[in-house]
């Protein structure tokens, strides 16, 4: 097996299906993410939103190490992880747009799709907000003895936040099927993280004694392999791990943030878009393996985008949750 | 509270009862807390709970307030009911993010779809001279906050047919104990009962004046009620038990009854609990009131530590039975 | 509001105003917070600040309110004059620990002898359509705690004027903005000017009822004594400007002449700012009162995320309007 | 110059007129609580008071290497830095009974002495509370180029608050002239630190880019020598330190805290008090290096404990603060 480069890490060797599947979720997920910037842009959206291009080999790569009923918490920036965990195109969006059919009714929009078939425990608007119900997703795992695992992403401006220490001590001490993962995509919304962040992120980890380590967020297998290490760890007990990725955003904090030169440069922005996007150097892979053939990755291209264009018009057309819904759901 | 009740308990004993009985009916309960496992709590509540549930159901944490809080949400969210224990409510500060951004709204944001079914236990009330930082009585933020439920018990009877009731909501419920009350005495039957969150109590019927009074404000209110027979006065005390739910009925009955009212709440003089009952009275008798609603509890002051000065800052049955009289009087 | 101002600026431009002239002042000012510096917050509202004052004083944090407002506690306390900045009031819970049990209470425990004069500038209002973990309003609970004092302006000539006193202030004040109103535009005075806390601004004189309303409100209760005026309902709308110190006598004497009250809080409709105030007015004018006093503000729910519902939770000219018409011809 | 056992530090080379000050402050700490223990047992003090017996020669050590007008933040456990910092034991003991004549007027009792003139921020009963006050104390320093450094004291129970990991971070990346100082005397209230501590305290300072420490927190001599290097580094603008003193409360949590042994053994108190004791240790190697006789030691000691007698009938002697006091000092 070739090694990506900039990745030393060892591949898992996965059948074609499953390299396939990830290949679709990676892409279904930029594509989803073009589409939510279609419908700013076109003014259907309420509110705004935070997209996740570019840093799709992150949430595909590690969940496809999770089963299906593992946990995830989310961020703001949370939609590659929803539909990286299962979430379908058409709720999503139609919670984006504060639709009935969507996730949350409506009620949560961008910011808080959730969801527990997938095991989705939500988005989280609060930065670093989700470290603890994380931390408490594994303590149920650990007390009721069901074997699953709970993934935390959070962005690493997250790092700021006292309640990711307190929850790795907790972790720790009680050997918790937790795995912390940074998505380090070097911004805290305008503010390079070397302004925000001093001494060294793994060790923050280290400290409190948990297991850590750093992959290349762009490199979909190097993420998986390395998560199904991290993952198959804390599902035997071994404890808690931080695992930080090194990643990129493509686009502005939010949709709105178009005129970014102030805090970093085109030649940056194009340097990640050009030469480490996560999705042609999988592409590259598969068809250097001859897992695929450029004919088919193509179509496969043009399916999602279909289906994407299929679910924003469902959820463009699709009803508004009716106004008794406000005083509904406060209390279970 | 029922007539053939004998067994006489402390309120601590009431709540410890309630945990141990809801840890053997569910196993899924579980207490987490700074020193609630060996040391039963710096006030002794939880003692002899460890030897029974062992230390993987009555948990020592570190002290981080925010962190376990934290954990219970999702621990709550995935098949756990922890029972969470904050030493004193001042501490409650370090879990507003927790308690409100998460616990509060995380059924409402995902659309009723996922259930935070936990209990924070913590502390309230002042005069046990430990000054402003251990003192405090913050159960009027949680009040405000929707997706919360707040209790107040003032009675080991109600202690501990609240708390059982609380322990089995689907809901995030924040259950005050005044620190004052943990020795005091009172009825609880045997047997089981639960009581549900939402109802007042009628602690003493009269027909005068009615002392709406919660937790700590309730023995209070008793003492100036006795001191007001005395004087020919028949006062009516109703305790509402929750802020919320909140039973404005009992309440708004008992003024257009007795006509005059006076809040008792030992919060912060200003935009508290008293505040949102005062106005409730006012606006639900307005046509029955014979004078304005009286609010009284804690002065608007950091809790002092000198004993007079503390001492100062709360009512006492005189102050209330002074109020009390001069509002009759008054019309 | 002075008749000779001719300049016009936004409240955003008003609150930048504020701080440079204060900076420019007093080289002690200086400005904490997340993106406040060349990215002047991402409401944009600091733009500008950075390039006069430079990074030393206008300073990007990490995404750390409790450490930062912390930070700033000390700071105050020794020497240095902080402004916080919280971008979301929904932050605030982060903060709450900080603010309440230390902040607030230096001075009192320390027996007057130290002093944190520093100011946390925060957001409140829904509205924007960013779900219920950016749409709070939660002015309610920092107005519970004495030793705190709290501002809510509500145009851009009181935003201006109160901020500068708020820097000038040798106590912690809390400021909060409301995210909707930055661009309002207003008159505001080139000259020098400030505004005392705790004096409320009767924003539109008035007989028949009074409106008392707060921050996002204000303009709401405008727009209603308008269609009042039409409806030939005369409304005299108060608008507190301070929660604390509260200016009651203002708020009393107006509804003592026009013997009817709504309040309007855009907190949660319970346990809020709002009850405060009805209570208040209840005592207050009791005798004068023609009907019972009228809460409105934020439904009692988490805020949604969907727009029609968003909408639902907020009072409008026409609700405001109607339910005050109701109460007039009531009596 | 001999070396402590247990201590490896190079020693400050001081003046024995220094070394008698310091000696006396220990021991003044000691009898200071003894005294407050006396006046619980007498039911004379309100409230409970938590006691620095043990661990004098931490407070002492580091506040001898700072300048009068150099911070200090306390806790609950305050006594010890209130008087090494200055504080007289007529004002303390008037505190602690609420009178008028103490540090704060009686409004703040046992854990919240205060007092400017010394550069005491003030003692805190919340667990970490202080760990932001003390930062900011070393940016005023900073921004005002002051020159002065601020020392934060906390137990090893403040590593379980998040937001000591939110200031550290601070301090670092501006570079503050603050000292973290963790007095880790093995327990949480009742509960012992390795149950409540995952990984490495130390690590918890380094992964943040702090120069981290540690001492012998019974040896006076090493904690001084220690602390002066990292206060005179702070104060040249070379950033943070956390330093980790290994100490020993002898009496309970609190003064009410008498049955210990469900969570310690008498025999470990007894180690640490017969072997360990700082005052005795400190005593020993006075008399051995010829800079103290032993009656002179034995006349410090009369003239301290009369000192204290005078300063408790003082403080039961005065007056209660007026009542108007209630609402008195709320705002500036
Ligand atoms: C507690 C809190 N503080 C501030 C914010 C505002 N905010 C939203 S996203 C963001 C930056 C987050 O950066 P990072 O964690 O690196 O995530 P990224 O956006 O890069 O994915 C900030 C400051 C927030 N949502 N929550
Ligand atoms: C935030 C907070 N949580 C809990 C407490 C209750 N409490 C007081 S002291 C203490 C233990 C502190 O241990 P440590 O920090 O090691 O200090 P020590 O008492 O050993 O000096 C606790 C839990 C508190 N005061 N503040
Ligand atoms: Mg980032
Ligand atoms: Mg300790």
């Amino acid at each position: 097996m070739t090694i990506a480069a900039g990745s030393s890490e060892t591949q898992t060797a996965l059948g074609v299906q499953q390299w396939m599947g990830m290949y679709r979720q990676m892409l279904s997920i930029r594509l989803f993410e073009e589409q939510v910037n279609e419908l700013y842009k076109r003014a259907l959206m309420p509110g705004l939103a935070h997209l996740y291009s570019g840093e799709e080999a992150v949430a595909v790569g590690i969940c496809e190490a999770l089963r299906g009923d593992d946990y995830i918490t989310s961020t703001h920036r949370g939609h590659g992880h929803c539909l990286a965990k299962g979430a379908t195109p058409d709720r999503m969006f139609a919670e984006l747009l504060g639709k009935e059919a969507g996730y949350c009714r409506g009620k949560g929009g961008s910011m808080h799709i959730a969801d527990p078939k997938t095991g989705n425990l939500g988005a989280n608007a609060i930065v670093g907000g989700s470290a603890g119900i994380a931390t408490g997703a594994a303590f149920s795992a650990k007390q009721l003895k069901t074997g699953q695992v709970a993934v935390c992403f959070f962005g690493e401006g997250a790092l700021g936040q006292g309640l990711f220490y307190e929850v790795m001590n907790l972790a720790q001490l009680w050997k918790l099927p937790v795995i912390y993962v940074c998505e380090n995509n070097l911004y805290n919304e305008y503010t390079h993280y070397t302004e925000t962040t001093a001494g060294d992120i793994l060790a923050r980890g280290t400290a409190f004694g948990l297991h850590a380590e750093s992959v290349d967020g762009q490199d979909v297998r190097a993420v998986h392999a390395t998560a199904a290490r991290l993952v198959e760890r804390a599902r035997r007990g071994e404890g808690p791990a931080l695992l930080m990725c090194k990643t990129y955003r493509y686009t502005g904090h939010h949709v709105g943030d178009i005129s970014r030169e102030y805090y970093r440069s085109k030649q940056e922005e194009q340097h990640w878009m050009g030469e480490r996007d996560p999705i042609k150097l999988f592409a590259g892979w598969l068809l250097e393996q001859k897992h695929a053939e450029k004919a088919q990755l193509e179509g496969i291209y043009a399916e999602i985008e279909t289906q994407m264009k299929k679910a924003v018009e469902f959820a463009v057309a699709a009803p508004y949750p009716g106004l008794d819904q406000v005083e509904q759901d406060i209390y279970a | 509270m029922p007539e053939a009740a004998v067994r006489e308990l402390t309120f601590a004993q009431a709540i410890k009862e309630a945990l141990a009985e809801e840890m053997r009916r569910d196993p899924k309960v579980c207490i987490l807390g700074e020193d609630v496992a060996e040391a039963g709590t710096p006030f002794k509540v939880l003692s002899g709970l460890v030897e029974e549930f062992g230390t993987e159901r009555v948990i020592d944490t570190p002290i981080s307030e925010a962190g376990f809080t934290g954990l219970a949400v999702g621990a709550a969210m995935t098949g756990v009911r922890p029972v969470v224990d904050i030493m004193f409510g001042d501490f409650i500060t370090l879990t507003m993010d927790q308690m409100v951004n998460q616990a509060a709204k995380v059924h409402y944001m995902s659309g009723g779809t996922w259930k935070v079914p936990m209990v924070m236990r913590t502390t309230l009330g002042a005069a046990r001279r430990s000054a402003a930082q251990h003192s405090q009585s913050l159960h009027a933020w949680f009040s405000h906050v929707p997706g919360l439920k707040v209790v107040l018990p003032s009675t080991p009877y109600d202690a501990k047919g609240l708390l059982k009731t609380a322990i089995r909501d689907e809901n995030p419920v924040v259950f005050f104990e005044d620190k004052m009350m943990y020795k005091l005495k009172g009825p609880v039957p045997a047997e089981e009962y639960t009581i549900p969150l939402g109802l007042a109590d009628v602690k003493r019927v009269g027909r005068d004046i009615t002392l709406v009074a919660t937790s700590s404000m309730v023995q209070v209110a008793l003492g100036a009620a006795k001191l007001l027979e005395e004087a020919g006065i028949s006062a009516e005390v109703v305790d509402p038990r929750t802020t919320w739910p909140l039973d404005e009925k009992t309440i708004v009955e008992s003024v257009k009854k007795t006509s005059r009212a006076i809040v008792m709440d030992e919060g912060y003089g200003r935009y508290g609990v008293a505040a949102e009952i005062a106005a409730v009275i006012a606006e639900g008798a307005f046509y029955q009131l014979d004078g304005p609603v009286k609010r009284m509890g804690a002065m608007h002051v950091p809790i002092p530590f000198s004993p007079p000065l503390e001492d100062a800052t709360l009512p006492t049955d005189r102050t209330v039975f002074e109020a009390a009289r001069a509002l009759c009087s008054r019309s």
